[in-house]
């Protein structure tokens, strides 16, 4: 694909990472009035990740990211409304509010949910590859994850055991070149990141992460080889996040001007202008009414999430379990304290 | 009805559920070639009667449980085996904060139809590899955790928990393998959450589950010989808890011990106890009493591993001083 | 004697520490650049004052924990931060297996005086963010748990837990850092394993420890209006755990109830009842009652949040419950 | 050294040798007699690489071992009666009979124990290796550990810091090529384990561990390079087994013929005949008398260790924390059960 995606390809990229950024912004305002709370972990500087990967992937992959997934929501069709809602806790979001920005969910869509526990998804992202070889689909799993993961037990061990039982798998690195505050080279004694894959003898690429249409083909071609029956590679897409960590970082870390010469190559003017503008795609005035339909659409959003009721206390014990457990009200003991006291069942 | 052993009685049930649901598929450590099947046995053979089914894995419990929840999402049945339930440690995080909050978190989309299997207790293998864990695993909320005593109940409940749409930690226990009781030749089902009176009695209720059950059996005998007749409830289920026979058997008896192998301090036992003089108070003549494992990293020597240990005598001292009202 | 949070009392422990043992050194995720500190700041600006001392690391709980193992043997004194405490599950296997038998499996001859810091809690970071494990915690033998509820008792028993020769898990609470209390200047100890009553009363006895401490007295103070006066025992550190003052408190009150932030069933409320019936069967007028977290994967929802968790609401209804005679 | 050693020093490694495969051959004959209990791992054909690797140590490195530590601890120079006592779980063990076979240990001559929870003991050694650098001594690491524990988490997670600070670690990986029944490729994509150490950019070499000159002289190396601040080294010692994992192991997973072919080059009679008497440093007379020395020495272990006495009872709550704790029977409570029924704490 890549190069001979045709005009509205690439014009629903352009699109697809406009929305990425403007929801983010717009979520970091409704964060600082408190309709958002919790970890804000927002993904301006690598729209450019979601948007190209997702674009070379089939809707039915199987989709598992780490807690910074608001892009990939919205790059895999997620309902802006839905996503807004999610991160408002409200019934109408992605997952009824229970998860938060961090959980955000779509089954239906083939995305298996955002995770936050560094590491922790990707046993799950390999778990779902087999059961897509079980099931001899030749759907293939794309498993998201930052610089920082790894480091952690569960990155190596994941990867020998998708590599050991090639199984289709794209373990995407966005490598934004922190961890919270920390530096790569503070965090990880090997800074290109795709070398990681050379202990599981993993076939490995590195693309610059700013560039969609780079990220486009890259995955293109990963996923072929997975869907062929290959095996599982590792990408690291080389990129930087224009804000802090999450909405509670201070950022003091990293300095003025690291980030402003980071900005000077911003994935979506980048592509406008190199891609949509030059080859006259768009004109300006596109662009302008492009920019007002977005921001009208995530301004609905907000709208949305706002009128969007809390959930309903009554539902609290809801699928903890499958199926409804007899009498259980604290989840312990099929006798509740429920019948001490009533109450709501804190205390009994 | 046939005598055979725990042992055999899991793998009857692994078999018959490999039959019955292709999605199902059994991972572990040297659970196909080892001994030709598994650490202790259990899927001895296995391997042959279903091929590419029974899969030995790298030495990682946190991808063996991890791999097997997403396994689980994707629609699989996977029964992965912990060799032992100490190695569970190293996949704690996978199973307290991914297939325990999958299906919650996720409000009701996501499914972990996951059994982790994994014998518990210990045999001179010292402070790392004889412990238990019954508690902490069953104060997890979105999780289910089995542990049955006999034969009979471990094939009729393992065959339930491989068709439960939860995840469930279905704990064996080493001193119990080789053990023997009858089981049916035809197909049957234990529900979870279900206790059993094991033995019928007036005088005292124990309430109990696992290795302690045979224990315990053992001790009413010898206390019957002198006249004292057990209540023994089984828990078999350990969450959700059905402690309803409990109730029930302290309200005629008005005395109870709740017996367990593992470190007595917050433990299963502790729950028990609370929650039976919730429900039970005004029946009470004594304070509710634990028998549990001294609270130590296991030695192992031999006199000292058999100190840490509860057995059947701890059962009938406990009992006698109780009856003899030396609280 | 000036008013500080709960946070720079914790902070001023650690630089005192730091000045008096140049074996202390302190490790964790985000400890050194990350918001000049800390993800929560307990350790802003340490790094300057020590340099080399504070250091980052990288994320790798198990890691983390099993460094500052191996470092403690070799003789250095490690302050290792969990980010917060639901990380801990990552280095489960350390903790119990590693951390906790040292000592013990080595007869003596191994000492690990390490300490574990991390803060436990809620604030709207959903399922996997907003946990507590004080219970399985506690319940390790060859480990000390400390949690302390106040900045006073917080600098106190983290300057103890440096100082001892064995490994303590040291619990924060993410909703206390801001709170703020009266601390000296002059430097002091609180001994590990010794409650204490936070308030005198004759009706009830509450015990409880940490954030809820907080609500206790809140409740508390609700309840004196009413003219009921709780006796609040605070156990401030989890294990060893010092039942003494509780006890002696419910022979005099003949009500008690305990007060917890985490899940209901085996939790550490469990155990403080069954240990308490068991010591003073005879002077209980009811049941003991507990007040802890519903056992559900923690929703984001502020209301579904504010619901699981137990406030000052929460322990007067169940004091006016239990003296109202409603059991 | 390696090549420079002299005649004693030479010999010494062939007593070693000997000793650990005597005194193993006599442990399967005990716990033949149930006078060991738990699991048993023997060190039978693997000799050459404990004996070659502490050979190129100085006697205060310090060393971590995995369970299979019997020959480790011999070679380091523990005395075979104190070994043999562990194993019967007698009081006068290396540890009093607390630990048993997989957790030998004798910290005053630096050797700080077998571990037996896989992967478990890596990061431990990590930080022993920092508190040598902290205390600004020049004492290395070697952690040793099998082919098996590769794949675990806290591998990589431990050798990734080592690297990163670079401190002075030696990961000595026994590659005998199964973890427990599961032969390497089974249980690893990479089978070349020395390559796992590029995910790290760590130095890594192989070698072969039937050659016991050849394991002394790259360990000298690799000893200077760590000693002289240049860091961690990862070293994969190729090797064979004889016997099953442990004694509890039927063995029928590996074929008689490739058992067999592995005994034909045996470390000890090899390097008997290719060094010993090719340089003419020992007649097979001084070999017969070396053999009979030996199994003297092994009988008397177990003598020594059947007559020790089992660990007095009232020791069991000694040692589970550092200082006595007030009144702690049962470790949880400070009023003990014991106050409730005399007895030994289990019931009340
Ligand atoms: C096991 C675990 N440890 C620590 C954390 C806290 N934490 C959340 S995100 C994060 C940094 C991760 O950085 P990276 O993987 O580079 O992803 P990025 O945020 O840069 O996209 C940390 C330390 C966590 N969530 N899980
Ligand atoms: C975490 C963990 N999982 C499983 C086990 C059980 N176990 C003990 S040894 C072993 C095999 C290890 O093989 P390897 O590392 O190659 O060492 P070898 O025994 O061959 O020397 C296994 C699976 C364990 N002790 N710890
Ligand atoms: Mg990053
Ligand atoms: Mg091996």
């Amino acid at each position: 694909m890549g190069m001979d995606m045709n005009k509205d390809e690439l014009i629903a990229l352009y699109r697809q990472m406009l929305l990425i950024r403007i929801f983010e912004d717009k979520s970091a305002e409704m964060y600082a009035k408190a309709k958002i709370g919790g970890f804000l972990h927002l993904y301006n500087g690598q729209e450019a990740i979601a948007v190209g990967a997702l674009s070379a992937l089939r809707p039915d992959d199987d989709l598992v990211t780490h807690y910074r997934d608001h892009g990939y929501a919205l790059a895999r069709g997620l309902n802006a409304n839905a996503v807004m809602a999610e991160l408002f806790g409200r019934e109408g979001g992605t997952t009824g509010g229970r998860g938060g920005s961090m959980h955000l969910a779509d089954v239906d869509k083939h995305f298996w949910g955002g995770y936050a526990i560094v590491g922790g998804h990707l046993p799950l992202a390999v778990g779902l590859a087999y059961a897509n070889v079980h099931h001899k689909t030749d759907r293939i799993v794309m498993c998201v994850m930052g610089d920082g993961s790894t480091n952690i037990g569960t990155f190596h061990a994941a990867l020998n055991w998708a590599q050991l039982w090639k199984l289709p798998v794209i373990f995407l690195v966005e490598n934004n070149m922190y961890a919270m505050g920390t530096a790569i080279n503070v965090h990880s004694a090997v800074i290109e990141i795709y070398k990681k894959a050379s202990a599981h003898d993993m076939y490995a690429e590195r693309v610059d992460g700013k560039d969609v249409l780079a990220v486009h083909e890259v995955v293109c071609r990963l996923a072929e080889r997975a869907r062929g029956g290959e095996g599982p590679a590792l990408l690291e897409a080389v990129t930087y996040r224009y804000r802090g960590h999450s909405m509670a970082d201070s950022d003091v870390q990293r300095s003025k001007s690291e980030i402003a010469e980071q900005k000077m190559r911003d994935p979506i003017p980048t592509f406008a202008e190199n891609v949509l503008l030059k080859r006259n795609l768009l004109t300006q005035a596109d662009m302008d009414r492009i920019q007002k339909e977005i921001e009208a659409e995530v301004e609905a959003a907000v709208q949305f999430a706002d009128a969007s009721p809390e959930p309903a206390l009554n539902t609290l014990y809801e699928n903890i379990y499958a199926h409804p457990v007899a009498n259980m009200q604290s989840g312990g003991s099929l006798i509740g304290p429920a019948t001490l006291y009533s109450g709501n069942g804190k205390h009994g | 009805m046939a005598e055979i052993t725990y042992r055999e009685a899991l793998k009857r049930a692994l078999r018959e559920e490999l039959a019955h649901d292709p999605d199902v598929v059994v991972w572990g450590e040297d659970i196909v070639a080892y001994g030709g099947g598994g650490a202790y046995g259990v899927t001895a053979g296995l391997s042959k009667e279903f091929p590419g089914r029974i899969r030995d894995t790298p030495i990682a419990e946190e991808a063996i449980v991890g791999v097997g929840i997403g396994a689980a999402m994707g629609g699989c049945r996977p029964v992965v085996e912990l060799m032992t339930i100490n190695f569970a440690l190293v996949a704690w995080d996978q199973i307290v904060n991914h297939a325990a909050k999958q299906h919650h978190m996720f409000n009701g989309k996501i499914k972990v139809p996951m059994v982790m299997r994994s014998p518990a207790g210990f045999g001179r293998t010292a402070a790392t590899h004889s412990q238990n864990f019954d508690a902490w695993l069953s104060s997890i909320p979105g999780l289910k955790v089995v542990e049955p005593a006999t034969p009979y109940d471990a094939k009729g409940l393992l065959k339930s928990a491989i068709r439960d749409d939860d995840p469930v930690f279905f704990i064996e226990h080493l001193q119990l393998y080789g053990t023997r009781g009858e089981v049916p030749d035809e197909e049957y089902f234990i529900p979870l959450g279900v206790s059993e009176r094991k033995r019928e009695g007036k005088h005292l209720t124990v309430v109990t589950w696992g290795r302690m059950l045979v224990e315990t059996m053992k001790a009413a005998k010898t206390l019957s010989d002198e006249g004292v007749e057990l209540d023994v409830i089984d828990l078999r289920t350990l969450r959700p808890m059905d402690l309803s026979l409990a109730i029930e058997s302290v309200k005629k008896t008005n005395h109870a011990i709740v017996v367990e192998e593992g470190w007595r301090s917050i433990g299963l036992g502790a729950e028990i106890v609370a929650s039976l003089q919730e429900q039970a108070f005004n029946y009470l003549d004594a304070p509710i009493a634990r028998v549990a494992g001294l609270e130590v990293p296991m030695p192992y020597a031999k006199n000292l591993e058999r100190a840490t240990l509860p057995f059947a005598d701890d059962v009938v001292m406990a009992v006698r001083a109780m009856l003899a009202n030396k609280y």
